[in-house]
């Protein structure tokens, strides 16, 4: 693709939506509605500057290493879970059981159990973020070729090599699902965390604009999360194109006739 | 693959008594958590305790018409979201051009909080039902679109090469290809949304006040009421948990033929 | 008042709808007791209470409308004034008890924590259950004028419900609570080193009913009454505290036994002027607002 | 009717291109029966895939009764080597087949006579209800070949559709194939790796060079219209016709034949 | 060496069971290469896959080298009739070859010479680089011979190893199999459906029934040990024993023999 496709394809829509806005917003004069342009300002006085560094910089952290680990556990758990019967059937229950429980009240008792630090925010994001992965990781264990599965055994291929060179590359198109899955999720309870005993942070800051009525402020810390999970979304299309070429590959030679 | 044989005999009781065996495991460390005095019991009650006051909470009535409530707003929710989901994947996962074109607006909506969303919400339908529900379909949409659209990416070339090559046109193919490859996925997409969906109705009723389970954890949070807090926590685990079941029966149903269910028949 | 509960308003058949969005706590009992006895329905109103969590969910029903009223602290309403928000606030709410030594909010430390005085904290920790609200602001007040330095603490945000494990697992070294927790705190061996708001100021008006300036110039009939009803209702509630403790059981989940020992806040029928004039001095002080607003127009 | 002109492709891959094809030329005539043999990787499954549409072509044309192919046609059916992955496994085998039919919106009766006659025809009436994963090779095959039968196509590709079964039912499935082509005057482009079946099947076969691929041989089966499986095969024509074929194959297989010989070739058969 | 005894193996269908294998009972010599013939859908596939320990039977034993086989022994390697689903899509057509060596931890210079060996010997030594998916069918059915090759193992099971190859490269593979099969003396067991092919490879051919499965006929292969593509194929007893093979086939196909018959057999051959 060219690049000027590449961008036409990467600005359109939006391009198109923030026009759609712009005209519906003209004559609005609704306090809780915020205006393209007013916002665009707001966006640029609100965020650069020292507040990158004091709020968004450390949120970011504590994403990157709540991510990390989600999708590190979702894999390993998911291989285990998926490729032993008997402890999926073990655990499956009681991982729905916590998988149902919403992050605002889980987050007292991982602040009772691990306290009033960075490493509760960044357990709040894995007990959500983790989820996509593992499921996926799961069920595409669960999927794999059976001629494969065959070959591989025949061939003695067995424990951590039978992961490495079968499994987890058969299982990649399944986890990268959920991976992406995972992304927002985790930017989304990066939020959630700071909500709850905090006093700095990109979430803590858009619920302050949102308590102080700020509101402009407020959507425009919702951009900033909104362009962040575009920024991950860019990073992790880069790395997947990577890890998943053969992939690609193999799906693009009907798609690109 | 051999320990899978060795199950075959009663394979659905071992699995059953297993997956208890775990939640009882549990329960046992989360009682001996406070008795241990490794967490104060002021803070953590004893699991015996929550049992015992989510025991009394099964046979009140008001705690039923929660239940209800909020699983109204689940299921609605998440029928919203599914089918949505599903209508906008097949349309925008079966052409190249607005794969490529949505790229950008779906990356950037996806991880924006629904939570930030509860004013807008709140604005635009009141602290009615609509406003938990407009929070639930948009949180757990996603989960399902983009399960979907990986699943439509994921169909075999020489299958849907037969399928072309028969004069199946894109409907067609829709129907009998993309969707029996894509459904796999798309089961794991609705038992995300299906979490989804009740950790936001349930968070929604706790921030809004909308009626339901959320509301009363709420209530109970804020009233130190710390056993029965636990207990409405450990009821809405045990909903997560059967709708997973249900889920699982559906998957069943759905995906006989797909490896994923036919190994643990066959092999 | 128990004519009134049969009597059936004489004269108009027709009751005028309202909607009040609340916050489930002690602080809204005399709303709840005012529809309880009646007082609403003798005004002509049909009184429907919506309750909500917080002031996210209240203010933007109220603005739309939806709610003619809502409940919220006056820290809040100054933020909403000062951002240029159209609201107005009709009616006092709730208020310090004018004792020092025992009021329904405090700041808690651990039993055996050096701290003595709000002066003792420079450096520490505290949490609040929002900042940049009236609970920090209350509490900078007090530890400047103690000769502290509240500029050297680290507030962080925790929830009430929270905040007494947070002290007892030392995670912060102070906690400002309001009840039941207060009681708790004091029951399981924590120490009160100040009752903040009235510490500030004896009768500290903490909270507010209020309306959108659409419905106060609209229909200002409809305000009249409603605040009729709500001076009955708060008279009421502060001359039968039983009769408070009995409704608080209704609408919230905080055990009978517990209720019966919490401290009540008063229900005070009009404003204290010059506490609210301080509030808001305090909140414009610690850059919580950023002109202070202006008493004669912010009150009703 | 169907016409291949200059057709060439060449697969980008990373980092270079395949070139799999480099210049094909042939035509076939309504209702002829034309075998493609050449060897392995020679660019027989590319050349079909052009054909039918499903893959463009990087040069070239084909035309199919005088239009040119841009897409599958309607009224062509394709048996793919790849037979395990042309079943759709959530499907039964009798679904499998009337799949194409159903989608033509053929008559409910009409279909299940011509899916029971298809079935029936390859030897597979016995497990309409199960599916193609707990058939045999063999049997998947067949049910490819079932699903393409039933369709009634008027032009049938066919990429080795016997590979996987076994003697005496291929034997059964070259007659099957011989005899609809000559009650429905179909045309049909038959790809396979037996030069005896290539000889007893085909009115005409063409020999692929290697790739890049030209034709190299285009030789036309004067063997009488009724073929039997015994007789047939034991005609001295045959015996000379298959020698004529595996010469040239192993030719094939000496190296791309270069563009030059093939020009010359070209010339001197016209 | 390798000893099957009663060997049943009925599959568990939703709704009912199928009885693929009946009662199956031979035996391999150490160093011997044994063909299997048989109907489509006879049972090869599932018998391969029971020897190899990759299912269970139903009852009956597999024994290798006297002890029980309930796993994939180590020194066994097969070639599976799905080649294309038998390739790692992720990894290049060397990395495939290389890694059973590498799981075995084979120094890297060997491996290395061995994988070139054997993609040499199968004619793929042009496309190391390749991945599974950019090859032609009969490509990737060499990378899969090739991989079993070069792996040296004791025992080697192939399931229609050549269902996909061109006559000449078939002809080739054919004599690449003997002579591994004759420097290495390793035990090999072939299923093939090409009757001229089980009796030019095999030392013996074992003719199953169709299902439910019996072993029909084993038949020794009395041709000159010294074989050629040319000279051996002509031989009269060649076609005697061709002869011999088609004719068992095509009692096999005309009906299940019943369990008496077989043991009556049984009982005359012995
Ligand atoms: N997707 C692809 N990407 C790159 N190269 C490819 C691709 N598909 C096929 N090729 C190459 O094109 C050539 C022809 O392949 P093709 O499958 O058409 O051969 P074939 O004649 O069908 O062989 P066979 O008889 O073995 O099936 C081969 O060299 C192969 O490696
Ligand atoms: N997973 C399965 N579930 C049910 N039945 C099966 C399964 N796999 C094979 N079968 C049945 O078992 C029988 C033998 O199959 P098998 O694949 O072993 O045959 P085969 O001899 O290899 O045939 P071919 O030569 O066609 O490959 C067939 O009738 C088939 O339908
Ligand atoms: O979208 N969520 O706020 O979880
Ligand atoms: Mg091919
Ligand atoms: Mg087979």
């Amino acid at each position: 693709m060219s690049p000027l496709k590449r961008i036409a394809y990467f600005f359109g829509l939006p391009i198109l939506l923030i026009a759609l806005w712009y005209a519906l917003s003209f004559g609005s004069t609704n306090f809780f509605v915020p205006k393209p342009i007013e916002l665009a300002q707001t966006l640029w006085t609100t965020w650069i500057g020292e507040r990158f560094v004091d709020d968004v910089l450390p949120s970011l952290g504590r994403l990157a290493v709540g991510l990390f680990f989600a999708i590190g556990l979702g894999i390993v758990l998911g291989l285990l879970i998926g490729s032993t019967r008997w402890l999926r059937n073990l655990l499956e229950p009681l991982l729905e059981f916590f998988r149902a429980i919403p992050p605002p009240v889980l987050v007292p008792l991982l602040m009772l159990l691990i306290g009033v630090n960075d490493s509760m925010k960044v357990a709040v994001i894995i007990s959500g973020a983790i989820w996509p992965v593992l499921l996926n990781t799961v069920e595409g264990v669960r999927a794999v070729d059976s001629v494969l599965s065959d070959s591989c055994r025949s061939y003695g291929i067995r424990g951590f090599a039978r992961i490495r060179y079968f499994v987890l590359p058969a299982v990649t198109p399944q986890i990268m699902a959920g991976v992406r899955q995972s992304l927002s999720i985790g930017l989304i309870l990066m939020v959630i965390s700071e909500m709850f005993a905090s006093s700095s942070g990109l979430g803590f800051t858009i619920v302050q604009f949102q308590r102080n009525f700020a509101i402009p402020e407020m959507w425009s810390g919702i951009v900033v999360l909104g362009l962040i999970g575009l920024g991950l979304a860019i990073i992790f299309q880069f790395v997947e194109r990577r890890v998943l070429h053969w992939y690609h590959g193999l799906k693009e030679i009907t798609h690109d006739s | 693959m051999r320990n899978q044989r060795s199950a075959a005999a009663g394979p659905k009781a071992k699995a059953l008594g297993l997956g208890i065996g775990g939640i009882i495991l549990f329960f046992l460390i989360w009682e001996a958590t406070p008795r241990l005095g490794l967490v104060s019991d002021r803070y953590l009650p004893p699991a015996s305790e929550v049992l015992g006051r989510l025991g009394q909470y099964l046979t009140e009535a008001a705690f039923w018409k929660d239940v209800a409530d909020t699983m109204t707003s689940w299921a609605l929710g998440l029928v919203i979201a599914t089918v949505a989901a599903i209508v906008v994947g097949l349309i925008i996962g079966s052409s190249r051009f607005l794969r490529r074109a949505t790229h950008t607006t779906i990356e950037f909506l996806r991880p924006i909080p629904s939570v930030a969303l509860i004013p807008l919400a709140v604005l635009i339908f009141g602290t009615s039902i609509e406003s938990t529900l407009l929070l639930v379909v948009y949180a757990s949409f996603w989960q399902v679109l983009l399960q979907l659209l990986y699943g439509i990416a994921d169909v075999d070339a020489v299958a849907n090469d037969t399928a072309k090559s028969y004069g199946l046109g894109p409907l067609a193919r829709v129907r009998y290809v993309i969707w029996p490859t894509a459904l796999p996925y798309l089961m794991t997409g609705l038992r995300l949304a299906a979490a989804v969906a009740l950790i936001l109705a349930i968070t929604a009723e706790l921030i809004i006040g909308t009626p339901g389970l959320g509301k009363q954890i709420a209530l109970t949070q804020s009233g130190g009421a710390i056993s029965s807090m636990y207990a409405l926590v450990l009821a809405t685990g045990m909903i997560g948990v059967l709708i997973n079941l249900g889920a699982r029966i559906i998957e069943k149903r759905v995906l006989s033929w797909h490896p994923s269910v036919r190994g643990e028949v066959v092999l | 008042s128990a004519g009134t509960d049969t009597a059936a308003p004489a004269g108009s058949d027709v009751l005028t709808p309202v909607t009040v969005g609340v916050i489930p706590i002690a602080d809204t009992a005399p709303l709840y007791l005012g529809l309880e006895q009646g007082f609403f329905e003798d005004e002509g109103l049909d009184l429907t209470i919506e309750t909500a969590t917080g002031g996210a969910a209240i203010v933007p029903a109220v603005v739309t409308g939806d709610y003619q009223f809502g409940f919220s602290n006056l820290v809040s309403l100054m933020v909403a004034n000062d951002k240029g928000l159209p609201l107005k606030v009709v009616n006092s709410a709730v208020a310090s008890t004018g004792d020092v030594e025992s009021d329904f909010g405090a700041v808690i430390v651990k039993g055996d924590s050096p701290v003595e005085t709000l002066a003792d904290l420079d450096g520490k920790t505290v949490s609040g259950n929002s900042l940049n609200n009236i609970v920090d602001t209350v509490m900078r007040a007090s530890i400047d004028r103690l000769g502290g330095d509240s500029s050297s603490i680290s507030f962080v945000e925790i929830p009430f419900p929270d905040a007494s494990a947070a002290v007892e697992n030392g995670q912060v070294d102070a906690a400002f609570v309001v009840e039941p927790f207060v009681t708790a705190a004091i029951e399981s061996g924590q120490r009160v080193i100040s009752y903040g708001y009235a510490d500030f100021d004896l009768n500290l008006d903490v909270a507010a009913y209020f309306s959108s300036a659409a419905t106060v110039e609209g229909d200002p009939e409809l305000v009249t009454k409603f605040q009729a009803a709500m001076t009955k209702s708060l008279e009421y509630a502060e001359a039968n505290p039983d009769a408070v403790r009995a409704i608080i059981a209704t609408y919230t989940a905080t055990p009978p036994e517990v209720l019966a020992k919490i401290v009540l806040p008063k229900f005070p029928t009009e404003f204290n002027v010059d506490a609210v004039t301080a509030l808001g001095e305090a909140a414009l002080k610690y850059g919580v607002v950023e002109t202070a607003p202006d008493v004669s127009t912010f009150l009703p | 009717m169907l016409s291949v002109r200059g057709l060439q492709k060449i697969y980008k891959v990373p980092g270079g291109e395949v070139e799999a094809v480099r210049d094909l030329t042939f035509d076939l005539a309504e209702g002829e029966l034309v075998c493609l043999v050449g060897p392995s990787g020679s660019g027989k499954t590319t050349l079909l895939k052009c054909i039918s549409g499903l893959m463009e072509q990087t040069s070239g044309t084909v035309e199919l009764n005088g239009s040119k192919v841009t897409g599958p046609p309607k009224s062509m059916a394709v048996v793919f080597q790849e037979y395990g992955r042309s079943l759709f496994p959530w499907m039964t085998v009798r679904a499998n087949v009337e799949l194409p039919l159903k989608n033509q919106k053929v008559p409910k009766a009409e279909r299940a006579a011509l899916v029971d006659a298809a079935l029936k025809s390859v030897g597979l009436d016995h497990v309409p209800k199960s599916y193609p994963w707990q058939l045999s090779g063999g049997m998947q095959q067949r049910v490819a070949i079932a699903r393409a039968v039933a369709y009634r196509p008027q032009v049938l590709l066919m990429d080795e559709p016997f590979a996987a079964v076994d003697a005496q039912t291929r034997a059964d499935l070259e007659d099957l194939i011989r005899t609809i082509w000559k009650q429905l005057g179909v045309t049909i482009l038959f790809v396979t790796h037996d030069i005896d079946e290539s000889v007893y099947l085909g009115e005409r076969v063409i020999v692929l060079s290697s790739s890049p691929t030209v034709v190299q041989e285009d030789l036309k089966i004067d063997l009488p219209a009724e073929r039997d499986q015994l007789n047939t095969r034991a005609l001295p024509r045959f015996m000379e016709l298959r020698s004529h074929v595996y010469a040239e194959i192993q030719r094939a297989k000496l190296g791309p034949v270069t563009e030059q010989i093939t020009a010359q070739r070209k010339a001197s058969l016209k």
